[in-house]
């Protein structure tokens, strides 16, 4: 199981901040490919990949990134604070 | 060094004397704040949205990064999130340091590293409607120069 | 913009907060202040001499080229004069712009042209008497970058 | 009659902060020496030019400059603001 969390624009077009999920998926990409076949809400999300970023445990990380060990896994659009 | 991620507004004055209270003998102390400008179109307000437990770890790391890099007595970063109305704070960033060069390369720093790594995401609340801000391709840029 | 040369004590928060109220919509507000540090040996206070009417000119002059090399909202420079303690504040400077990166230019440029091209001579008096500051290789080879 | 001022050590050394002085010297390199000249206190404060800095009607400038409608002359050493 692992916590899946959604940040600004990805959260509204995924429409649920968090959600617990039950994967098998080995990466990062590998999950992404899963969320985008289950519903039009997380293709629209995950459209365009060079808009998003990815932090696993609350570190920046990339997609090719190993799920091993992976408690929370974070999809945000590039930050924009300051 | 202080980090303050907190929804309610401050005195960015007193935070300055509290500041330069504490850094002993520094000398050299730089501050920065950042304000809710009122943008073309009537800004009503500004909702900033962050990650809870990352943002605070990103922010250490950054001013650490920063203690490594130049020398610091104190460093201070506070940030708010939440609905903000046109005018207010938004955030500030102050050093402290015996040479003046070294605190002001360090606020530089924090500021661009904070714009561009630490998990926060502003919507902008216009008579048009509301719509995320997206980051700059030279927000980015400005990190190379580190 | 404001230039105050006064042998007075301020308030670097209240000036701070004053001067972050009139700036408007400008978004980034960078400060510097200055301490009177204590040296070894034991600093007891600071003697600061000026050349009266130069001084503001100098100094205007200097906000005058920030102002021509970035996009400034409005600029502040206070430095005192006379005799300061130990721990005491010797000087502020404050800028305004809808950047930051112009906010923290023109703040470092006024810093670095103030040490060198603003006519005030610094005398420290400490335990083993009284010695003038002398200025220093680096503080000329920093006005080389602009 | 030009009105010269002294600054910091330079006034220290010679022992006066201005002083009227009726003079025919062309630059402010004549006017040193003229100083120069005069007793061992001016010898003092001019004995290494290149410590000192100089003001015409409190505009920097450089040893070579020119007098001429000058109504006031300022030696010091370099600045040490901020």
């Amino acid at each position: 199981m692992i916590e899946v969390l959604y940040f600004a624009w990805v959260r509204e077009r995924i429409g649920i901040p968090r959600e617990r999920i039950e994967t098998g998926a080995k990466t990062v990409a590998d999950l992404v490919e899963e969320l985008q076949r289950r519903e039009d809400r997380y293709a629209a999300a995950f459209e365009d990949l060079r808009a998003l970023r990815v932090a696993i445990d609350q570190e920046l990380t990339d997609f090719s990134a190993s799920l091993e060990g992976a408690r929370e896994v974070a999809f945000f659009p590039p930050m924009t604070g300051g | 060094m202080a980090v303050r991620v907190d929804p309610a507004r401050f005195d960015p004055g007193a935070e300055l004397n509290a500041f330069s209270k504490g850094v002993g003998n520094a000398g050299a102390v730089v501050s920065f704040t950042g304000v809710v400008r009122d943008v073309a179109g009537g800004l009503s307000a500004m909702e900033i949205e962050h990650y809870p437990g990352m943002t605070e770890k990103a922010i250490a790391a950054i001013v650490d990064e920063a203690k490594s890099r130049w020398s610091l007595a104190d460093a201070l970063v506070i940030h708010r999130y939440g609905r903000l109305e046109a005018g207010e704070m938004i955030m500030m960033v102050a050093t402290a340091s015996r040479h003046r060069v070294d605190a002001f390369q360090a606020a530089e720093y924090l500021m661009d590293y904070l714009k561009s790594r630490a998990p926060f995401w502003k919507k902008e609340l216009t008579r048009d409607g509301a719509e995320w801000v997206e980051a700059r391709d030279e927000d980015e840029a400005a990190l190379d120069r580190w």
